[in-house]
């Protein structure tokens, strides 16, 4: 395993810690809950917008607390969802009369640990509502599992909702915003390379050196088929291929593009895909109005990429466009 | 059958928390590993790291009652663990306390009803049912098979041991199953072949049972 | 190899055509010289900035051009100075009544090419001036080599040149403030894989599952040793105790820290790693007055880090601090 | 040895040019390999890359004398090739039709001329000396080799044979050095062991130009 890590087992803390010390203006660390929290939040004219999952995709979501964004992340161990409790007391440190507002992606460890604290936390006063998100088109839908993941389209959902709470909407209209945001965005992952957890200490599955996975999710969950390594443009129109026909995206309408990279991609590789699926949409008559070129949503070292597309509106666009302040920042 | 909570300080439920506890650290690395095959490969960290915390806490727990006892375990877990598992077995845990509510000793038939609770907490925390590739395809084999031998009125060990054998048959069965719950299910068809970890870690927890008895 | 490429030889400028597709409004590509520039430059009444360097570092340099930072950028192929020919061309088409400036990292070949470059441009009455960017500290000083290469802390340097431009400082001004800046800097990196560039497909070296080179350069060049794999606690006592000596930094002093990724580093061990390298600081009675921590300068995939130090004064600090719009970005 | 421009249309230093372009395209890789011992991969690529577009400029190039034709190629190869390469080589062609300026034909005397001031040109250009492990430890003795041939008046072939050998040898030997330019020298005593590519890139042209005598 070639990682820069201490002890195993202290690698989301010592992390955090280092975001904190990063930070230390605008954000507090909760160590014993392993919680990321807005210095000044809770504020009472606004929602509270907290979002949890497991670790090891950061930037999210532990980097998007700030002004504009998140209001609190409350992360678990790698790729494990946070205990209930963890859960339930960033909704009572970040409590505010306005409500607060719980983002989980669709996981079953995620929805089991939310609900359950969502339950907790409406006994005890606190309005909260819980929204899920489930942009992942890699995954059929079907009678018997939980449904779509949430993978890297968890950003646009964040990002409206953030700008909503910021502005000042109530919970109702920022639930609403959230469900159509999150209606709105289609995302499709592929793998050139395993991800190695670090307490596992070695990749989490074998992929042969001209292989890659097509469909993959943000823990390595295999996706849709394994297939041969091919080029990058006929890797650019197979997730176009699964993507815009799902909602559909049509010729006319305007999209924000997000070309994210799963961790071990370089920056380079990701611009050189944006430029083909720019071109491929616009063939096909779709125009892209905002565009998203970066390492959003990782699953640790992973080579790998996703496409996000999400059809804009005025009202989403407003709030994309929206400022915010997070730790994850050039200067 | 008969576990009193007072004979000798420690129990047979407490003896059998603590093998359930030492054997999910023991085996770490076998249950990530096989998490790994069609999952996320923590299964193994995550237990590990509830159960850690069990044993370090050991001491501490309110032994006033077994129900109490087995709500403090289930208090830990649910704090400690993350993912599916913690849920999952935080809601079992706690279930099996309730199921024995003021209770100072055990008969096989709360037993069965502790299992009985624990199985339907799961169930209605996780949407699951037998058959789709859980821990519930070895956990809900055993527990009818302890049922039965309570109402034949077998001996407590032949009981275990009979439950052990059902759990590990069960366990290896699931390999046939498509899994349909939790991050296994979105790999589809795939699943085949490889058996289900939470199964495989009921058949290993029951073996371990069965030996460490006194 | 496993990337997101179609032809190799293409790498380059199809990543330089995403890059232009992802910011239409403010950037221009000339594909015939691998240029990118600023739309709006020229101004007549700043100085511009060009950087020019092998590509493969994503984002320096291509994704630094915008307000406040580069006027252009002159990349060559994957790790190979550009041809003379093509930074003549930048300084043609960036000249300014106020100057340009050519920001290069010491290497032999970027020297060399910016130098006939200049001399060429000066010949055609273009007011220009070059600065070598070297701030790489695990190259010991020597009669025979060319000396320090530049690494990561290039990024400070442009981004004080940049600031200043946008200021209307003039030339000489601007050449003071590089100096200063690039004086006041000092890097180290360790790499714990080797990259593959693109032309060769395979990795630029080998290196033991357990091993690490110390002292890296950005293209893979061997460092001062390689060495067993350690913690991340060591790694970063290794490098701070090879830079800190170096200026040196002392008790006292308020710095600015760069945890920089190397291409294949996720984010979250580079917060670790800023985390560690913070509290050795502190110990040490230096303060960090800002940091950076993300992959700034990469050598394609190479999984790796770079700490780079720059000790603050007022004005650099309010030179670091100024706005700059690259496209690089979270919005 | 007389070249004449006129001969058959080619000469024997088009050939010699179009040798060197063809040797090294088809030595891509093999140049690349030497490049990742100790610097960065990618010489090969880079003279690729150059030399590839003086193949296809090649009817392009004026013609009207010697010197023009040689000055056409430096400048494909300067506006082509980046990194180190692009300037030390561009530099050596240049230098070398500077040499032979409105000559129609070429002595043995020429061809030393020729050399001389390529490795004048790469001395200023880069700062190295013999002894540095770049390039010119196989192209200083390569040169003396010829001078010394053609003061004694030996055959052309026979002096390119000599020359093929000594750049063989001495590109060999630079193994023994220590990089002092260039990438490769970052690395300090660990280029001990392996030779220079620039060194033995020059003992593979003469080896080819010898091959290639017609
Ligand atoms: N919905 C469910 N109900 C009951 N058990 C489940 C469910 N989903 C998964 N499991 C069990 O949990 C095990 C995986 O646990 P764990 O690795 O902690 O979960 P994850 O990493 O997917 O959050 C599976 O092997 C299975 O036995
Ligand atoms: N200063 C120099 N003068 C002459 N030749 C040099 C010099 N530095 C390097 N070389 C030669 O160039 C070769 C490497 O060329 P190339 O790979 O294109 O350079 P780089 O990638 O380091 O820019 C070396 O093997 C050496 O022979
Ligand atoms: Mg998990
Ligand atoms: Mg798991
Ligand atoms: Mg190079
Ligand atoms: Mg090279």
């Amino acid at each position: 395993m070639k990682k820069f890590i201490n002890d195993p087992q202290a690698f989301v803390p010592e992390m955090l810690q280092g975001l904190a010390l990063a930070n230390p203006d605008t954000l507090t660390y909760v160590p014993e809950y392993n919680l990321i929290l807005r210095a000044d939040a809770p504020n009472q004219d606004r929602v509270s917008i907290i979002q949890g999952s497991g670790s090891g995709h950061e930037p999210a979501h532990v980097m998007l607390v700030g002004e504009g964004m998140l209001d609190g992340a409350c992360p678990g161990d790698v790729f494990a969802a946070p205990p209930t409790e963890y859960v339930l007391e960033a909704a009572r440190r970040l409590a505010s009369d306005k409500g607060v507002l719980l983002l989980v992606n669709n996981y079953t460890g995620d929805k089991m640990a939310f609900e359950m604290a969502e339950e907790l936390a409406d006994a005890e006063g606190i309005k909260v509502r819980t929204l899920f998100i489930n942009d992942d088109v890699a995954v059929e839908d079907s009678l018997y599992t939980i449904g779509r993941r949430g993978v890297a389209g968890n950003f646009f959902v964040i990002k409206a909702v953030g700008a909503a709470a910021a502005g000042g909407a109530d919970l109702d209209e920022i639930v609403r915003i959230g469900e159509k945001v999150n209606a709105a965005t289609r995302t499709m992952g592929v793998a050139l390379t395993a991800c190695t957890p670090p307490a596992k200490g070695t990749p989490l599955f074998d992929i042969g050196d001209d292989e890659m996975e097509v469909g993959v999710g943000i823990h390595g969950e295999p996706g849709r088929r394994r297939t041969k390594m091919t080029s990058a443009n006929e890797i650019v129109d197979e997730l176009l291929e699964a993507i815009v026909p799902d909602l559909p995206f049509s010729s006319g309408d305007d999209v924000a593009l997000m070309v994210n990279g799963l961790g071990g991609t370089p920056i380079s590789e990701l611009y050189l895909l944006y430029g083909i699926a720019h071109a491929r949409l616009a063939e096909k008559g779709i125009s892209i109005g905002r565009n998203y070129v970066g390492s959003y949503c990782t699953a640790l070292d992973m080579v790998g990429t996703s496409l996000t597309l999400v059809k804009l509106d005025d009202e989403i666009r407003s709030l994309l466009e929206a400022p915010a302040h997070i730790p994850v920042r050039i200067f | 059958m008969n576990y009193s909570a007072s004979a000798t300080g420690t129990t047979r439920l407490e003896n059998t928390v603590k093998t359930i506890a030492t054997t999910c650290v023991a085996n770490e690395q076998y249950f990530c590993d096989l998490d790994s095959v069609f999952g996320d490969g923590d299964f193994g960290y995550s237990l590990a790291r509830g159960f850690e915390k069990v044993l370090e806490d050991w001491e501490s727990y309110d032994r006033s009652d077994l129900s109490t006892f087995l709500q403090g375990v289930a208090m830990t877990m649910s704090s400690r663990i993350g993912g599916t598992s913690g849920p999952i077995w935080g809601t079992a845990f706690l279930r099996a306390a309730t199921a024995i509510k003021s209770k100072q000793s055990l008969e096989g038939a709360d037993v069965v009803a502790m299992l009985d609770g624990a199985i339907a907490g799961i169930k209605k925390r996780g949407g699951a049912e037998v058959g789709d590739k859980t821990l519930l395809d070895a956990l809900v084999p055993l527990n009818d098979e302890i049922r039965e031998g309570v109402a034949e009125n077998a001996e407590p060990r032949a009981i275990a041991e009979r439950a052990a054998k059902v759990a590990r048959e069960s366990a290896e069965a699931t390999s046939t199953l498509t899994a349909r719950r939790g991050r296994a299910s979105y790999t589809g068809d795939r699943s085949i072949g490889s058996p289900d970890p939470g199964a495989i870690a009921m058949a290993v927890l029951a073996e371990h049972i069965v030996d460490s008895w006194a």
